[in-house]
């Protein structure tokens, strides 16, 4: 008798439970199978500040449904009567955790609709903040996939790398969280002296620490364990959920919109992203382990590249009162979660007529967590939406 | 993209186009032909991926314009097919049945700007707001500032003066 | 004065040693693997400040009488296994109520306390007690079979169930050690010591980010504080308990310190630098790699 | 200040309950049908009381406790929330202060607003907040609470915090830094310490104030006027 | 699970034995950067109030609170930052127009009243005051809006030194766009206006190219676009708040713009005047200069009925017999005349006052008078050979330009005088010696040194282009003459015009000398005015202040209750003071006329 097949067969519970006629399973809390338990917007284990609502029968997970809107402040309401240069600091808030690209997409927009061209060093450092909002964003997140399952000492090491990269944040932009340092235009200033020197330094930190998180993390029987084989998202999911950056690289389909679409000098650029098909959260994680390792050596390569010294912001009209004529686009980047994209429509006022951020965690937090959630482990909640970068602002905005 | 465009055009009747980029593009099309469209972008030209859908409120010609943003995953273009719907009562095809992510747009939608879409899933669950009884606050008949000054408490004991008044009424008070 | 009021006087110093000094263990670790982190961590005192703090609270829930019993029991739990414990050998104050059977009721107080917390946390109605409780019972059960094993082991190995004794047997310098002379008990039960503290892999009780934070989670204040308190005592308690029985036992109290700090650190070790498992894994895990290395263990000495 | 505030006439709006929490009739698995009122069953009725203080010397020792050891609600309300991290990991480690996080309301009493609430937010935040034991604190972070920082005019977010919940330090910036955030609890122990961090029992003593500011903005109150 | 898997997570304890990473004293230990965005600061001396960082805050963070008393180019306001609203993007500090408004980084402000976060920076006093670091604007080409003014096309000096066309081309759509585009609409440059015109709204309509609506904003304030347009002394261009890191904006020529674009015939319609009022109430305005033509307009919208003497052939006074042709083209100037002239307005032209009429007369048949008589007499140096009737008084030869009479200029000509008028008589005079001589050989003379010349700077570097040479710093000493004829001028260096207690007391080095040639002496030092229609009875009842200047009230209205002056008689020569006085005038005119009425009743 093979014990394993006995085990197998009690912890398989893909049917369960019954699915009715309409599609949808057949839950009857009153019959005390179920519990319902709320996990969050209180909740450790839960990316920011949202909830979900879960249907479990023991440690399994039956039925999910998220809970998004704890963070909505209206953003886009807002920025309809908000001067384009007044969006700025409100739209870098949609993201607390990486807030850049949010800078880069509307300064992108703004200059599309009314024709700016952007200078060469402007370019440069553009493309600098944002790889650099991406490493401080994966040094967080990498070994957070780890804290998730309780293994927080990565998170630990990985953190103090993200706060010295704040640091180098701050030399350059003047901010520590929220860098307005993107405008349209250009961008707020040069490199301060040293700041190369500097950066360097810290990139052998996160060279180390790269490597430690390897050792620590990606060789741990207990996290392999844990994450192997967990939340497969399959290929025919890409485009029917809307599965974005590493998410999708984890399962074999090449999206990255810095090779797709190459905006500001990606094109300049040599990299490659890691591409695997196991497509589980341990494979989402390693992905995003070698977008850690790319970005530092994207950030070795723009320092390399880009020149000493040239404008920095290109002439525009008076910002107190900039119209742009009628008109709408879509602009997109990659941000560390994958396509992050904003759609604009002008009407030729000095106030935008609607703004629209399409962000990944918009549909991999609803539709893609809920699906994948179901007959999880409640133990692993934190770990699949993790797997995921959920950002909650940027699905509410 | 010229290519699709002209496809496209030979099919549906498209009443303007707006060529943003070499690889983004906007099409309007009536509102009964914009589902079949999105269909048909999805099936034959490989534009498979979902990227967006959303509302602008021109209240002045008293219609929302809906955008159904979709992505070509193989030759990185992107069509935006817009089409206006009534601003009264309005409704709209539900496209759920195409991506699994679209009914979460269509929640939004539904709640923030009070389009409905009959026969999407969970349509008329709270989605991001709670409890919310006033109008869908994207609308643009919805003053955000105005509703926020009446309910919520603004710290009181601000007070400004208008550079060219003040000048004016310390001046020349007689003018 | 009658023996057994002295007795019992000794006992409380006793216990009052223990509770102090683990307390001092237990922000020492939280010291220890925040410098792993590269962090100072909390102060050496912060434990004494915690606790004079949830001392003074005052509750201002009832969930009714057995959630507030919950933690009496628990306390009962490290209590109980301290008094029966001889935790320093050849002591007459310190051996505290120990006698021949001891092992046998140490191995019920193991599993007393997670009862008493099951009762009182279900009673707390917060859907992560359950789970916590649910689990804790599950895994807990799991655990005590090495154990068992190991400890079958040694009562086969020493032909007694009286710690004293097997303590006794040990008292012959380093290498009559139980480590030494039955090793793969020793192994059984050290996995399964890694269970019962409570430590990364199998944290799975408390588990902040899961279930936050398990079965005391409605419990606050003074309830807090006592189940604070009966930690400090059982963290103690057990590492004493195994001292005793795999590592030779104490003759003082320094050694007693020493080893019970080697003993902790042990899951330590093993806990800052694994993730948890889940709880079906756990449950395989303790199963499989101690249960069999215990019943190798007794198949041994039979 | 206070009496100033409490004159604002307050627009009395139609309370809306999920109906979940509705009272009804439901059968029983035995088959016995029973009546529920799911807000009166699952929660506590109870007015809450002032936490009395203690005079002398003891209070004083209890107060250097308390202020030494400071336990964290771990609830990020805001974007402030992106600030903890830093501060629980070895570059600022507050835990050497004796600050220290804690995953659930019952074992908290510091509760960091950190940044704007969102009207769903409030409703979670003053459950939490009302699941403390006393003696509690709250530390205000950053400017939206203060007077609603950058969405003063948003229709989803509070402007001033203080009308809903009682607030002990306010620290500005938006973000305020990590360094900025140890001066709060800095601050906050010295005015534990010095007997000054009274807001808890303000809370009780106003709470009709409180609970109409609240009850105000949040329409679908589907919890009892007091859940602890 | 292989062996590997589970002894290499063990390596971590290695970083057991490292020191702790943590910042030890997180006050002190870790500054913010030098860039960092903390608390604000202000110098308050730079600041002028404008205002901007109010308009670009998204929060509306920013209040402007009273400091100081204004005076002119600064509001006397200052900012005051709600910490309960800002969100430290430092926009404000990057759109300051003085560069005052800096930022310190200092980041820590703890504090348990929550009133305590409004503050004004600079006057409250901080800890950060004196904090070096911290945001400043970036340095290098990163502006809000643009610093450099849309150049105005000049006809080159060629093309312009022996003809009167105009010879400044005005500005294109384009252009006027771009340059109201950089106005922030502080609103700064209102109150230094004599005639408080609206600017920043009618630079607002050119930028939405809303002419009628700039047309309605100018006439508010200002009946007399065209003119003002061309030679207004813009005052309001000196203290733009544009112009504290940059060049000032545009004003005038965009009002100039504005004016340009209207057809005369589109007026009535755009400024609704088609059908005025008319009640039976009469004024009698005598001139028909600037504040005569503005207290005509305004009246005349008030219902009155209105008639002009003017004792020339044509309308428009100094504006018309003052400045020559090149600054302000006749038909531009008849433009707007001929507008307030359509509105019902009576001009009874070849009329001075004093001679078959006299004020008296108008008294009676009036219910009030205004009197813009204006500064048209020359004054003399008085040197030796100035009675020479060879030396003339620039007015003069300005008039008599302007109507046509033929003046024989000679073939070297010396002006005394630096201000306005003697650039305007010198680059004439070269012009009609271009045109009889083919070159240019006129040298003009001032008091004053190269910087103080009171002349605007862009004549004097006309004038220049234009070949007339410019000596400034000189004291005319004697007129050489001979054979009755002047040929030449002698002066003397002039050191400095003021003694400490700013009184008019010139310091000469009679040591250096010099002698300029010239068969022509022009004096251009200052105009005076005719008061000869004043008889003596009136004389009795108004007040006289210094250097003859009539005191009136400030609705200028003299002791005679009826009579009202104004205009350069009043305020010194200036066009938009007059127009000004001319519409204040009306104000007082018309409040004296229903307070009479009212009494009557």
């Amino acid at each position: 008798m093979d014990i394993r097949k006995i085990f197998q067969q009690y912890s398989d519970r893909t049917s369960y439970p019954e699915i009715g006629e309409d599609g949808k399973p057949i839950i009857d809390l009153s019959s005390h199978k179920y519990l319902k338990m709320w996990q969050g917007p209180q909740h450790p284990g839960v990316t920011g500040n949202m909830s979900l609502e879960l249907t479990v029968c023991g440690d399994e997970i039956v039925e999910s449904k998220t809970h998004v809107g704890y963070l909505h402040r209206g953003f886009e309401k807002l920025m309809e009567r908000r001067k384009f240069i007044q969006c700025f600091p409100t739209c870098i808030r949609m993201c607390v955790a990486e807030p850049d690209p949010n800078e880069y997409l509307l300064a992108r927009c703004v200059e599309e609709l009314s024709g700016i061209e952007v200078p060469e060093m402007a370019q440069w450092l553009r493309t600098l903040v944002l790889e650099m909002a991406r490493l401080q964003v994966l040094l967080r997140g990498v070994p957070g996939q780890g804290g998730t399952f309780a293994l927080g000492l990565g998170y630990q090491w990985g953190n103090y790398i993200r706060d010295l990269i704040l640091d180098r944040f701050e030399e350059l932009t003047g901010g520590r969280v929220y860098h307005m340092y993107i405008l349209p235009g250009g961008v707020r200033g040069l490199l301060p002296d040293g700041f190369k020197k500097r950066m360097e330094e810290n990139l052998k930190l996160a060279d180390e620490f790269v490597k430690s998180i390897d050792d620590l993390m990606y060789s741990n029987s207990v996290f392999k364990q844990r994450a192997k084989g967990l939340a497969v998202i399959p290929k025919e999911y890409i485009d029917k959920y809307g599965v974005y950056g590493p998410s999708a690289r984890a399962a074999g389909v090449m999206r990255d919109v810095r090779k797709t679409n190459p905006y500001l000098k990606y094109a300049e650029l040599d990299f490659e992203p890691y591409t695997t098909t196991e497509s589980d959260v341990y494979a989402r994680s390693r992905v995003r382990w070698y977008d850690l390792q790319t970005t530092i050596d994207l950030i070795r390569q723009i320092m390399a590249k880009m020149p000493e010294k040239g404008e920095i912001k290109a002439p525009t009209p008076n910002v107190l009162h900039w119209k742009i004529p009628k008109g709408e686009t879509y602009v997109k980047c990659e941000s560390s979660r994958g396509e992050y994209g904003m759609y604009m429509v002008t009407d030729g006022s000095d106030m935008p007529r609607r703004v629209n951020l399409k962000g990944p965690s918009y549909t991999h937090a609803n539709m893609l967590l809920e699906k994948l959630l179901i007959n999880a482990n409640i133990a692993d909640t934190a770990g699949i939406m993790v797997s995921l970068a959920t950002c909650p602002p940027e699905i509410e905005r | 993209m010229q290519k699709i465009i002209q496809d496209i055009e030979s099919r549906y009747s498209v009443s303007e186009k707006e060529i943003r980029r070499n690889n983004l593009c906007f099409l309007t099309i009536p509102k009964n032909q914009a589902i079949s469209l999105v269909t048909y972008l999805r099936d034959y030209q490989g534009y498979s991926a979902f990227t967006l859908l959303t509302a602008v409120d021109w209240i002045e010609e008293g219609h929302f314009q809906l955008t159904y943003l979709l992505n070509n995953p193989t030759n990185y273009t992107e069509i935006g097919v817009r089409t206006m719907i009534e601003r009264d009562h309005a409704t709209m095809e539900s496209a759920h049945h195409l991506w699994e992510s679209m009914q979460t747009y269509q929640r939004e939608l539904k709640e923030m700007f009070g389009i409905d879409f009959p026969g999407s899933p969970r349509v008329d669950e709270d989605f991001i707001l709670e409890g919310w009884t006033d109008i869908p606050p994207y609308r643009r008949d919805f003053d955000t500032k105005k509703y926020a000054e009446e309910t919520y408490f603004p710290r009181p004991g601000r007070e400004t003066n208008d550079p060219a008044e003040y000048m004016k009424s310390k001046l020349f008070p007689n003018d | 004065m009658d023996y057994s009021i002295t007795k019992f006087l000794w006992t409380l110093l006793g216990l009052f040693i223990v509770l102090n000094w683990g307390m001092l263990m237990s922000s020492t670790m939280r010291r220890i693997g925040a410098r792993v982190s590269g962090r100072f961590g909390i102060p050496w005192y912060q434990p004494w400040i915690d606790l004079t703090k949830l001392y003074s609270l005052k509750s201002q829930v009832s969930h009714g009488a057995m959630f507030f019993l919950g933690p009496v029991f628990r306390l009962m739990g490290g209590v109980g296994i301290f008094l029966f414990l001889p935790i320093i050998y050849g002591s007459d104050h310190w051996s505290n109520y120990s006698f021949s059977g001891d092992l046998i009721l140490i191995l019920y107080f193991q599993f007393f306390g997670m009862l008493g917390m099951a009762l009182g946390a279900g009673e707390g109605g917060h859907p992560h007690s359950a789970i916590g409780i649910s689990r804790g019972l599950s895994q807990f059960t799991t655990i005590e079979v090495p154990m068992t094993l190991a400890v079958i082991s040694l009562a086969i190995q020493y032909q007694t169930l009286s710690i004293s004794d097997i303590v006794a047997a040990q008292q012959g310098g380093f290498t009559t050690w139980t480590l030494w002379t039955n090793p793969l008990a020793t192994a059984a039960g050290m996995l399964s010591l890694l269970g019962a503290f409570g430590h990364s892999p199998f944290n799975l009780v408390k588990a902040p980010n899961e279930i936050p934070i398990g079965p005391p989670t409605e419990y606050h204040g003074v309830f807090l504080g006592v189940l604070r308190t009966n930690g400090a005592i059982l963290h103690v308690a057990e590492a004493a308990l195994f001292m005793n029985l795999f590592f030779g036992g104490a003759t003082n109290w320094v050694e007693l310190i020493v080893k019970t700090f080697l003993i902790y650190f042990w899951s330590v070790f093993v806990g800052t630098v694994f993730p948890r498992f889940r709880i079906e894994q756990s449950v395989r895990w303790f199963l499989k790699v101690p249960t069999i290395i215990g019943i190798i263990a007794i198949i041994i000495f039979l | 200040m206070e009496k100033e505030n409490k004159n604002i006439p307050l627009v009395k709006t139609k309370t809306f309950i999920n109906p979940e929490n509705e009272k009804r009739s439901v059968t029983a698995p035995d088959g016995s049908i029973i009546e529920i009122d799911p807000i009166k069953d699952y929660f506590c009725q109870d007015r809450p009381k002032e936490y009395k203080v203690r005079s002398g010397a003891v209070e004083k020792f209890l107060n250097w406790a308390r202020a030494e050891s400071l336990w964290v609600l771990g609830f990020g309300t805001g974007c402030g929330s992106i600030e903890i991290p830093p501060l629980v990991t070895p570059r600022f480690d507050m835990y050497r202060y004796g600050v220290q996080m804690r995953p659930t309301p019952r074992q908290s009493n510091v509760f960091i607003i950190s940044g704007y609430l969102s009207v769903k937010t409030l409703k979670r935040a003053i459950r939490s907040y009302e699941q403390m034991p006393s003696p509690k604190y709250i530390i205000a972070l950053g400017s939206c609470t203060i007077n609603g920082g950058m969405y003063w005019d948003s229709y989803n977010t509070i402007n001033r915090l203080d009308h809903y919940m009682p607030v002990d330090v306010y620290i500005a910036g938006c973000m305020p830094r990590p360094e900025a955030l140890l001066a709060g609890f800095a601050k906050l122990k010295e005015l534990i310490k010095a007997g000054k961090a009274e807001k808890a029992n303000e809370y009780v003593r106003n709470l009709d104030w409180y609970k109409a500011n609240q009850k105000k903005i949040i329409k679908d109150w589907n919890m009892p006027d007091y859940n602890w | 699970m292989s062996l590997k898997d589970i002894l290499t997570p063990f390596t971590a304890w290695k970083r057991v034995a490292r020191t702790p990473v943590t910042v030890r004293d997180p006050f002190n230990d870790r500054p913010g950067a030098d860039r960092y965005r903390g608390f604000h600061k202000n110098d308050v001396d730079t600041c002028i109030g404008c205002g901007t960082c109010e308009s670009i805050c998204e929060n509306e963070a920013i209040d402007l609170v009273p400091f100081k008393d204004p005076v002119s180019g600064d509001s006397g306001l200052r900012p005051r930052i709600d910490y309960g609203r800002c969100c430290w993007c430092a926009l404000c500090v990057d759109v300051c127009t003085t560069n005052s408004l800096t930022l310190s980084n200092e980041y820590t402000w703890v504090a348990t009243d929550p009133e305590e976060y409004r503050y004004t920076p600079g006057v409250d006093k901080k800890s950060w005051d004196e904090n070096e670091k911290g945001w400043k604007k970036p340095e290098g080409n990163y502006e809000f809006y643009d610093l450099n003014r849309v150049a105005m096309h000049h006809l080159h000096p060629e093309e312009r030194s022996d003809s009167f066309i105009e010879m400044v081309t005005g500005y294109s759509k384009e252009q006027a766009m771009t340059e109201a585009d950089r106005c922030v609409e502080c609103g700064i440059c209102i109150a230094t206006c004599p005639a408080h015109m609206g600017i920043p709204e009618y630079i607002k309509a050119v930028r939405n190219d809303n002419m009628e609506e700039g047309m309605r904003v100018l006439y508010e304030t200002n009946p007399l676009p065209e003119i003002c347009g061309r030679i207004c002394t813009h005052k309001c261009e000196t203290v733009c708040s544009i112009g504290h890191k940059g060049d000032p904006l545009s004003i005038r020529w965009l009002k100039r713009y504005i004016a340009d674009q209207i057809p005369s015939d589109k007026y009535k319609e755009i400024l609704n005047t088609n059908n005025l009022e008319v009640n039976d109430k009469k004024v009698a305005i005598i001139g028909s200069g600037p504040s005569g033509l503005s207290a005509a307009h305004y009246l005349r919208l008030m219902g009155y009925q209105v008639t002009i003497f003017e004792q020339y052939a044509e309308a428009g006074g100094m504006m018309r017999y003052g400045i020559p042709e090149y600054r302000l083209p006749y038909d531009q100037l008849d433009k707007d005349i001929n507008y307030i002239l359509s509105l019902g307005v009576e001009i009874k032209y070849n009329t001075r006052i004093g001679d078959k009429i006299t004020l008296a007369d108008l008294g009676k048949k009036y219910d009030a008078v205004f009197a813009g008589t204006g500064l048209h007499l020359g004054r003399g140096t008085g040197i030796p050979g100035s009675d020479n009737e060879h030396v003339y008084y620039s007015t003069d030869l300005l008039r008599k330009i302007t109507a046509g009479e033929k003046i024989e200029v000679a073939d070297s000509v010396v002006v005394i005088g630096g201000g306005n008028v003697a650039m305007d008589i010198t680059r004439s005079l070269a012009r009609l010696q271009m045109k009889k001589y083919g070159r240019i050989n006129i040298i003009a003379t001032s008091l004053e040194n190269e910087e103080n010349m009171p002349a605007d700077r862009e004549e004097v570097v006309e004038a220049r282009e234009e070949g007339a040479i410019i000596h400034p710093g000189w004291a005319p000493q004697s007129i050489e003459i001979e054979n009755g004829v002047p040929i030449g001028l002698h002066v003397v260096k002039c050191n400095s015009l003021f003694d400490e207690t700013g009184r008019f007391n010139p310091q000469c080095s009679m040591d250096i000398k010099e002698y300029w040639p010239g068969k022509m002496v022009v004096q251009s030092i200052g105009q005076g005015m005719d008061m000869t229609y004043l008889s003596d009875e009136f004389k009795e009842n108004i007040t006289f202040g210094p250097r003859g200047r009539v005191q009136t009230n400030e609705y200028f209205q003299t002791g005679v209750g009826w009579f009202f002056m104004g205009g350069d008689i009043i305020e010194g020569p200036d066009v938009i003071h007059g127009i000004a006085n001319g519409h204040k005038a009306a104000v007082g005119i018309d409040r004296y006329i229903q307070d009479k009425l009212n009494s009557k009743q």
